[in-house]
C-alpha cells in the first residue's frame, strides 16, 4: 500500500517546514523550570492559602495565555514582588502554560 | 544448585521430626522429644502450637507495580506467611504467585547486606564492605564535587516503580538536577501519549463491564494488571466476548473467545480497518462522535483506503473477519473496547500504534461509560511539593530534551537520556543514582548502558539485591524490602472498582544493615545543606498527603486500605476534554505542529535485512504471572517454578534451520548475542521468536539467574519511539543458531 | 449426609497464574522440587487462528476421595480419611514414610517429604481453617476459581455451586482407578485424561493378598496343634497318663 | 539326685527379658497394624492408640521398645558371647535323620497319638536328644531367624523416618511385609513354645529350670539322653549341682 501518506501528513510536513523544524514550538517562550520556581517563590505564598488554590492544571493553555497578555489588570499584580522582572512572569506563565490541563504534560494530581 | 526452599525455610523448620537422629534408636530422652509432644497433640493443633502467637501486617505487595494490599502474618519475629487483603478491591482480594512469593523475597541468602564500595574494575565483582557513615559521606562528597564538576544536572536520578520512589525524585528536584528518568520510558509511555492525545487524560479500561474486548499488544491473563486480569474473567464468565491478536498463542490467547496470530507490527492496519468498517457502515453513535470528538470527516477520509481486505494483507487476518469483528464490536457499543494495554514499548511507532487504538476507542463514544474507558477518579491524596531552590548555572533543561517532540517532563526517556550520557551532548552527566531499577537488565542494548556506566564517574545503586546494574556501580547500598518498612501513602485507581490508598507498615524490622532509602536521601540531603526539603517522618509526609481525607488514617489503619467513594461514571458529563478543541481528539491539531501525524498513518513493518533473511526472527520479549522482569527471577520459589528463560520457536522454522527442541542455541543480533534453550513449539508464529524477560543475569550477586539464559537486553537494539522517546523493544531481528553443547 | 470438606473449581476461570501452588508452598512449608496442589495445562498441540478457547488450565490437589486407595495402601492407618470433616488426613507421628501410599493416588497427590520423611499432601489447611481463613490456595486465588467448604452442608457455597450446576459437574477420573474425587469440575473441564492407574505396591499386594491369608493360617495351624496336644494331654490321656512324665518317657531312654 | 546346671543366671535374665519385651513388642506391634488387617479386629488398635495418645505414640512406644531389645540381646552378646555361640550352635547343629525323626514322630505322639505311628509300622521311640531336643531347636531357629528378621526390618521402618530418601522406600516396603510374616512365623512358633515349655506337665522340670537354672538327672537323661551323656560324670559344686562348662560341651 503506497498511498498511505495522508493529507495530514503532508500538512505537517508544510507547517514544519514553515515552523523552522521547531518541534517544541507549542509554548510561551519562556523558561518553564525557571517559571515554576518562580510560582512557587512568589505565588504560591497566597495562591493555596488564602488566594484561589492555583495549579498549571487549573486552566486550558488558552486561559493561562489570555491572562498572560492581561497580566496587569490581574487582581494580585499589586502584590507581585517589587523584583519580578518581565522575564519572571514570562517564565512563570510559560510554566502554567506547559503543563496546563489541557497540555501535553499536564501537572500529575490525586 | 542449592535447594530453592532452602533460604526460605530458614526457621521455618527447626527439624520437627529429626529427633531419632538425635536420641538414638534407643529413644534415650524421648520422652521430650518433639515426636512424643506430637504424638500427644492432636494433629491440627500441632502446628500452631510450635510456633507462638501470631499477629498480622497491612502492606501492599512491592512484587510488580499493581500494589495488591496485603496482610502478612507474622510469629516469632519472622513472617510466615502473606495473605490477600480481602477489603481490597483493585485487587479483587488476591496475591499472585509473585506476591506469595514475597516471603521468598525477605530472607533471600541473595539480599544485599551491608554499604559495599567496589574495588576492582567495573563489573568484576570486588567489593569491600564499608559502613554506613562512610557510605553517606562517600555519596555526599560526590553529589557535591558532580554539582560542582559538571552543574548539578551533571547528575542523573533513576528510580524505579517503588513507593519511596518520590522522595529519589524530591531529592533530584531538590538537588537541582531535571535528569530524572525511571522505568515508564522503558515501559508504557507510548500508550499514555496516544490516549492522553485522544482523550486529554490516560484512561482506565471497565473491562468488568464490556461487553466486547479486543486485547492486542497486551497479555492479560499472564502480565496481571489488577483488577483487569481478574475483571476480564469475570466478564467473559458472564458473556463478554474477547478477541486477542498475538503473534504468540499466549494463555490470554488460550482463554479468548477467538485468537488471531497477527503479523506482529501490524496492529493499526487492523485498527484502522475497523474505522474504516465502523465509519462506512456507520456502526457509531452519531450523534454522540459529532458532539464529543473532533476530527471524524477527516479521519473518516484517512482510513478510507484502509479497507478490511488490504489490512488482511498486512497482519494476516482475513478481511471478511475483520470487518465482522468490528461490527460486533461496534454492536457492543458503548460496552466494548479496544484494550488500551500497559507495556507499550515495542515499536518506533508505538505512540501511533495507540493512537489508533484510542480512535476506534472514541469511535465506539465508550468514554466515561460502563464498559468502556475510564477517566481518573478522584483519589484525594495531596502532593508533598518541595520548594526546590534555583540553581542558575544550570543547562535550560533535561538532557534528553528536544530529541523527541513529545516527550514526558518527568520520565524522560532512558535511551535517549544514555546516548547523551555516552556523547557527553549537549552537556556532560557524570554521575548516576539508581533506586530500585534496573536498566542493565530491563533497557535494550545493555552494550549502550555499560558504556554509559563506564561514561559516569560515580554511580550510586540502592537496592535490595545485587541487581546487573548494582553489579556495575561504585556504590551499592542495601534497602530493605517492602515487608520491612513503613512507607508513604499511594494513591491507587482500580478501573471501575475503586478509587483507593494504600500504604505500608513494616511486618519486621530492616534486616541486616540495610536502610530506606528515604532516610538515606535524608541524611545526604542534610549534609548538602539541603536539610529543610526533607525536615520529615514518614509519618508527617503521610499526615500531608491525607490532608484532605478525613479519618482516612484510622480507616487505612483499620482495613489496610482507604476508599474514596468518587464518582465512577458520567465524570465528563459536563465538562470538556482536557484537549487542544476540548474535544476527543480523532484529529490531533497539537501533532501537527510537533510535526507528526495528525492521525496515524500505517507503515508496515521493517523487515529482516536481506543477508540474514533466511535465519532471522523478529523477537518479541514478554512475561508470564510469574516474572516481573528481573526482580522476580532470582527469587527462590519463583525460580522453581520459572528456571530459565526459553526461546520458542515454530516448529517449521526450527526444522528449516535444523534446530531441535530443548538444545541451546545463539540468539544474535546487530547489537549482541547470547545463548539459551529452544523451545519450539507451535505457539507462535514462524517469521517471530519469543523470550522471557529478567534472565542472563552478569551479577554474580543473583545465584540463580546469574548466567542462566538469555538476556533480552543483550540482544535487542536499543531503538526508541520517535514520538515520546519510549524503548521499541520489538523492532530487533535476531539469527538463530546451534550454540553447540548439550542442554 | 456426613460433612464432606470439598473443592468445587471453576476451571474455566483458571489462567494458570500459579498463585495457589506458591501460596501451598509457603503456607504448608513444602519444600524445593514438591508441591501439593497444581495447575494441569491442556495441551494444544497446534492453536488454530479465529477458534475460541482453545487452551484450558485446571486447578487441583488431593481430591480427599471418597475411596481413597491411599488409605487401603496405607499399613499402618497414619492415612486415613477423618469421618469428622471427610479429609483424608496423614497422621504424620504415625507414618513410617514407606511410600506405599504414592503410587496409590491415580492423582499424584502425594509426595515423601524429604525433610519430615513421612507422606505429604493437601490437608485444606487445617490450621488456617482453625483461625478462620480458607485454605491457602482458595483465599489467594484471583479469579476464585477455587471454591472451598462442606458440601453436605447446603449453606456452604461450595454445596450452593454444586445445587447450580447439577448436571454440569465433572470429575477428572480414570474407569479403573476411580477412588469417586471429591473435587467437583463445573462443565468441562481439561484435560481429562491425566490420573494415572493407582497402583498397590507389590510387597503390599503381597501382604494383603497372601501374607496376611498365609501368616493367619499358620498361627491357626499352631494353634490347632496346641490344641491338639492340649486335648490329647489333658482330655484323652488324663485318666491313663504318668504322674508327670508324658507318653514316649519310657522309650526314650531306650534309644 | 543330681541337679544339673540348664542355665546360668544371665541365660534366664535374657530369656524372660526377651520373653517380656517379646510380649510387650507382639501387643504394641499388633496395635500398628491398621484394623482392616487386624486378626484381632479394629477394636484393638483402637485401643491401643487411645491408651498410648495416639497411633504416633503407640509407634513411638513400640520402636523403643524394639531398641531396647535389640541393645538387650546386644548386651547379652557382648556380655557372653561364648554363651551364645554355644547357644547357636547347638541350636543349628541338627542331625537330619535323628531330629527329623524325633520332630515327626513327637508332634504325632503329642497330637495324635502313638496309634498312626504303629500303623504305618514305625516304632513310638523317640531318637535320643542333646542339650536341646528338635522341638526346642526349631523354635529357637525360628526365633533366631525371626528376631533377627524382626530387627532388621524393623531397623529399615526406622531409618525410614530419619534418614531414607524416597527413592529408597521400596526397601521399607519389602521391610513391612517381611516384618509382618516374621511376627507371624515367630509367634507360630511361640504358641507352640509357650504350651510346651509352660503348660504341658511334662516339660516342667524344663520349665522350673528356667527359674532355678538346674534340672534334675532324671529329667536331664529322659528328655536329652546325649547331653546327659555328656555330663553325667561331672561333679557337683558346693550347691549340688553340676555347673555348666561350656568348654565341655564341644
Amino acid at each position: 500500500m503506497k498511498r498511505t501518506l495522508s493529507i495530514g501528513a503532508t500538512v505537517a510536513v508544510l507547517l514544519a517546514l514553515f515552523a523552522g523544524l521547531s518541534l517544541a514550538a507549542d509554548t510561551m517562550g519562556g523558561n518553564a523550570r525557571k517559571g515554576k520556581y518562580l510560582y512557587r517563590k512568589n505565588c504560591r505564598s497566597c495562591h493555596g492559602v488564602d488566594a484561589s488554590d492555583l495549579s498549571p492544571a487549573s486552566k486550558t493553555q488558552a486561559e493561562w495565555k489570555k491572562l498572560y497578555e492581561g497580566m496587569d489588570k490581574l487582581p494580585c499584580r499589586a502584590k507581585w514582588p517589587a523584583e519580578m522582572t518581565a522575564e519572571d512572569a514570562k517564565d512563570t506563565f510559560s510554566y502554567l502554560y506547559d503543563y496546563a490541563k489541557d497540555s501535553p504534560s499536564p501537572a500529575k494530581c490525586s | 544448585m542449592s535447594d530453592p526452599m532452602n533460604s526460605a525455610r530458614q526457621g521455618f523448620d527447626p527439624g520437627r521430626r529429626n529427633f531419632l537422629k538425635a536420641a538414638g534408636l534407643l529413644g534415650a530422652g524421648a520422652a521430650a522429644s518433639p515426636r512424643v509432644l506430637r504424638a500427644l497433640a492432636p494433629a491440627e493443633a500441632q502446628a500452631a502450637s510450635v510456633r507462638g502467637e501470631e499477629s498480622s501486617v497491612f502492606s501492599a505487595c512491592d512484587m510488580c507495580f499493581n500494589r495488591c494490599g496485603l496482610i502478612a502474618r507474622v510469629r516469632g519475629g519472622r513472617v510466615t506467611k502473606l495473605d490477600p487483603n480481602p477489603l481490597f478491591t483493585k485487587s479483587r482480594g488476591m496475591l499472585c504467585a509473585r506476591g506469595q512469593a514475597g516471603v521468598a523475597q525477605l530472607y533471600d541468602s541473595d539480599r544485599l547486606k551491608t554499604p559495599l564500595l567496589r574495588q576492582g574494575a567495573r563489573g568484576e565483582g570486588k567489593w569491600k564492605r564499608i559502613s554506613w557513615d562512610e557510605a553517606i559521606a562517600l555519596l555526599s562528597a560526590k553529589l557535591e564535587e558532580i554539582g560542582k564538576k559538571y552543574t548539578r544536572c551533571g547528575m542523573l536520578f533513576s528510580a524505579g516503580a517503588d513507593m519511596q520512589s518520590a522522595f529519589v525524585n524530591r531529592f533530584a528536584e531538590v538537588y537541582g538536577s531535571f535528569n530524572v528518568t525511571s522505568h515508564e520510558s522503558l515501559c508504557l509511555i507510548s500508550g499514555n501519549r496516544a490516549f492522553l492525545d485522544t482523550f486529554g487524560e490516560v484512561p482506565f479500561a471497565d473491562v468488568l463491564n464490556s461487553r466486547y474486548v479486543i486485547m492486542a499488544g497486551a497479555n492479560r491473563f499472564e502480565a496481571l494488571v489488577t483488577p483487569d486480569s481478574m475483571d476480564m474473567v469475570e466478564a467473559m464468565k458472564g458473556g463478554a466476548k474477547l478477541v486477542v491478536l498475538d503473534p504468540r498463542f499466549t494463555k490470554t490467547a488460550a482463554m479468548a473467545d477467538e485468537w488471531w496470530p497477527i503479523r506482529p507490527g501490524t496492529d493499526m492496519a487492523f485498527m484502522l480497518a475497523l474505522c474504516n468498517v465502523i465509519i462506512n457502515e456507520k456502526l457509531y453513535d452519531e450523534r454522540w462522535v459529532a458532539e464529543k470528538t473532533f476530527g471524524l470527516p477527516e479521519l473518516h477520509e484517512h482510513v478510507s483506503a484502509y479497507t478490511p481486505e488490504w489490512a488482511a494483507q498486512e497482519t494476516g487476518i482475513p478481511g471478511p473477519e475483520i470487518a465482522r469483528i468490528a461490527r460486533e464490536l461496534a454492536a457492543a457499543a458503548p460496552a466494548s473496547l479496544v484494550y488500551p494495554g500497559r507495556r507499550t514499548s515495542d515499536y518506533e511507532n508505538s505512540t501511533q500504534i495507540r493512537r489508533s487504538f484510542a480512535i476506534v476507542n472514541a469511535l465506539l463514544g465508550n468514554w466515561d461509560k460502563p464498559g468502556g474507558l475510564l477517566a481518573a477518579r478522584q483519589v484525594g491524596v495531596k502532593p508533598v511539593p518541595a520548594d526546590a531552590p534555583w540553581y542558575d548555572d544550570n543547562p535550560e533543561t533535561r538532557v534528553d530534551a528536544h530529541l523527541v517532540p513529545l516527550m514526558f517532563e518527568e520520565e524522560g526517556s532512558f535511551v535517549l537520556t544514555r546516548e547523551a550520557v555516552i556523547t557527553g551532548e549537549p552537556y556532560p552527566v557524570k554521575g548516576w543514582f539508581v533506586y530500585k531499577t534496573n536498566p542493565m537488565q530491563t533497557a535494550p542494548d545493555r552494550t549502550r548502558t555499560l558504556e554509559m556506566v563506564k561514561a559516569m564517574e560515580f554511580v550510586c545503586v540502592v537496592d535490595i539485591q545485587m541487581s546487573d546494574t548494582a553489579w556495575m556501580a561504585d556504590l551499592v547500598l542495601p534497602a530493605p524490602s517492602y515487608l520491612e518498612r513503613k512507607d508513604p501513602c499511594q494513591a491507587l485507581q482500580g478501573s471501575s472498582a475503586c478509587a483507593c490508598v494504600v500504604t505500608r507498615e513494616p511486618a519486621v524490622p530492616a534486616m541486616f544493615e540495610s536502610r530506606p532509602v528515604f532516610d538515606v536521601l535524608k541524611e545526604v540531603a542534610g549534609r548538602l545543606d539541603l536539610a529543610e526539603h526533607f525536615d520529615f517522618t514518614i509519618e508527617e509526609y503521610r499526615a500531608k498527603q491525607l490532608a484532605a481525607l478525613n479519618g482516612a488514617a484510622d480507616v487505612l489503619a483499620r482495613d489496610g486500605v482507604y476508599y474514596n467513594p468518587s464518582k465512577v461514571y458520567g465524570i465528563y458529563d459536563n465538562m470538556g476534554y482536557k484537549t487542544k478543541s476540548a474535544k476527543i481528539e480523532l484529529y490531533n491539531q497539537r501533532y501537527i505542529t510537533a510535526g507528526l501525524d495528525p492521525l496515524p498513518v500505517y507503515a508496515p513493518p521493517k523487515s529482516p535485512p536481506k543477508e540474514i533473511a533466511d535465519s532471522a526472527f523478529r523477537m518479541v520479549v514478554g512475561r508470564s504471572a510469574l516474572v516481573t522482569q528481573s526482580s522476580s527471577t532470582n527469587n527462590a520459589l519463583l525460580h522453581e517454578l520459572v528456571p530459565t528463560n526459553t526461546l520458542w520457536m515454530h516448529p517449521a522454522a526450527a526444522a528449516r534451520l535444523g534446530l531441535k527442541d530443548g538444545e541451546m542455541v545463539r540468539v544474535k543480533s546487530p547489537v549482541g548475542e547470547g545463548t539459551q534453550k529452544l523451545h519450539v513449539t507451535a505457539h507462535i508464529r514462524e517469521d517471530t521468536v519469543y523470550t522471557e524477560t529478567g534472565f542472563g543475569a552478569l551479577s554474580k550477586g543473583l545465584s540463580r539467574i546469574n548466567g542462566n539464559g538469555l538476556c533480552i537486553a543483550a540482544v535487542l537494539e536499543g531503538k526508541y519511539d520517535s514520538v515520546t522517546g519510549n524503548a521499541a523493544m520489538h523492532e530487533t531481528f535476531v539469527s538463530v543458531t546451534k550454540a553447540g553443547g548439550a542442554a | 449426609m456426613k460433612p464432606q470438606l470439598a473443592m468445587v473449581i471453576d476451571s474455566a476461570k483458571c489462567m494458570d497464574c500459579k498463585g495457589c501452588m506458591v501460596a501451598c508452598k509457603v503456607a504448608n512449608e513444602v519444600p524445593g522440587g514438591h508441591f501439593r496442589n497444581w495447575i494441569k495445562v491442556k495441551e494444544v498441540a497446534e492453536p488454530r487462528p479465529g477458534r475460541g478457547r482453545q487452551g484450558h488450565f485446571q486447578p487441583g490437589a488431593c481430591m480427599h476421595c471418597d475411596k481413597p486407595m491411599c488409605v487401603d495402601a496405607c499399613p499402618t492407618g497414619a492415612t486415613f480419611k477423618d469421618p469428622k470433616d471427610g479429609t483424608v488426613k496423614i497422621d504424620r507421628a504415625l507414618c513410617i514414610g514407606c511410600g506405599n501410599c504414592i503410587p496409590a493416588c491415580p492423582y499424584g497427590a502425594r509426595y515423601r517429604h524429604p525433610v519430615l520423611k513421612v507422606a505429604d499432601k493437601c490437608d485444606y489447611c487445617p490450621e488456617r481453617r482453625e483461625r478462620g481463613l480458607l485454605p491457602a490456595c482458595v483465599d489467594t486465588c484471583p479469579t476464585k476459581a477455587r471454591v472451598f467448604g462442606d458440601i453436605a452442608d447446603p449453606d456452604s457455597e461450595a454445596a450452593r455451586l454444586l445445587a447450580a450446576n447439577q448436571g454440569r459437574i465433572a470429575r477428572v477420573v480414570r474407569a479403573d482407578s476411580d477412588t469417586k474425587p471429591n473435587m467437583f469440575y463445573l462443565a468441562d473441564t481439561a484435560p481429562a485424561d491425566w490420573p494415572h492407574k493407582a497402583s498397590i505396591t507389590p510387597p503390599m499386594l503381597a501382604l494383603t493378598k497372601w501374607a496376611l491369608p498365609g501368616v493367619s493360617a499358620l498361627i491357626g495351624l499352631a494353634a490347632a496343634g496346641v490344641a491338639a496336644m492340649a486335648a490329647r494331654r489333658f482330655l484323652i490321656e488324663r485318666d491313663g497318663g504318668g504322674s508327670g512324665h508324658g507318653p514316649g518317657h519310657g522309650t526314650e531312654k531306650e534309644g | 539326685m543330681k541337679r544339673f546346671e540348664r542355665h546360668t543366671r544371665l541365660d534366664i535374665a535374657i530369656h524372660w527379658g526377651n520373653a517380656a519385651l517379646w510380649l510387650l513388642l507382639m501387643l504394641t506391634g499388633l496395635g500398628l497394624i491398621k484394623a482392616e488387617y487386624n486378626p484381632l479386629g479394629g477394636w484393638y488398635p483402637a485401643l491401643l492408640r487411645a491408651m498410648f495418645g495416639g497411633g504416633g505414640g503407640l509407634l513411638l512406644a513400640h520402636e523403643i521398645l524394639g531398641g531396647l531389645w535389640i541393645l538387650c540381646l546386644l548386651l547379652y552378646l557382648g556380655q557372653n558371647p561364648r554363651g551364645a555361640a554355644f547357644f547357636l550352635r547347638q541350636v543349628f547343629a541338627v542331625d537330619l535323620a535323628r531330629d527329623v525323626l524325633w520332630m515327626v514322630k513327637k508332634m504325632v505322639l503329642m497330637t495324635l497319638g502313638p496309634k498312626p505311628l504303629k500303623m504305618i509300622g514305625l516304632s513310638t521311640d523317640l531318637p535320643p536328644q542333646g542339650f536341646y531336643n528338635m522341638g526346642q531347636k526349631a523354635f529357637a531357629q525360628a526365633a533366631v531367624a525371626g528376631g533377627f528378621g524382626l530387627a532388621l526390618t524393623g531397623l529399615i521402618m526406622v531409618w525410614s523416618q530419619i534418614g531414607l530418601g524416597a527413592e529408597s522406600t521400596w526397601l521399607v516396603s519389602w521391610a513391612i511385609l517381611l516384618h509382618w510374616i516374621f511376627a507371624g512365623l515367630t509367634f507360630a512358633g511361640l504358641l507352640v513354645h509357650v504350651y510346651m515349655a509352660a503348660v504341658n506337665p511334662e516339660e516342667r522340670p524344663g520349665f522350673r529350670s528356667m527359674f532355678t537354672g538346674w534340672v534334675p538327672e532324671d529329667y536331664a537323661e529322659h528328655h536329652h539322653a546325649l547331653w546327659h551323656a555328656e555330663v553325667r560324670e561331672q561333679l557337683p559344686d558346693e550347691r549340688g549341682i553340676v555347673p555348666q562348662r561350656l568348654g565341655d560341651r564341644e
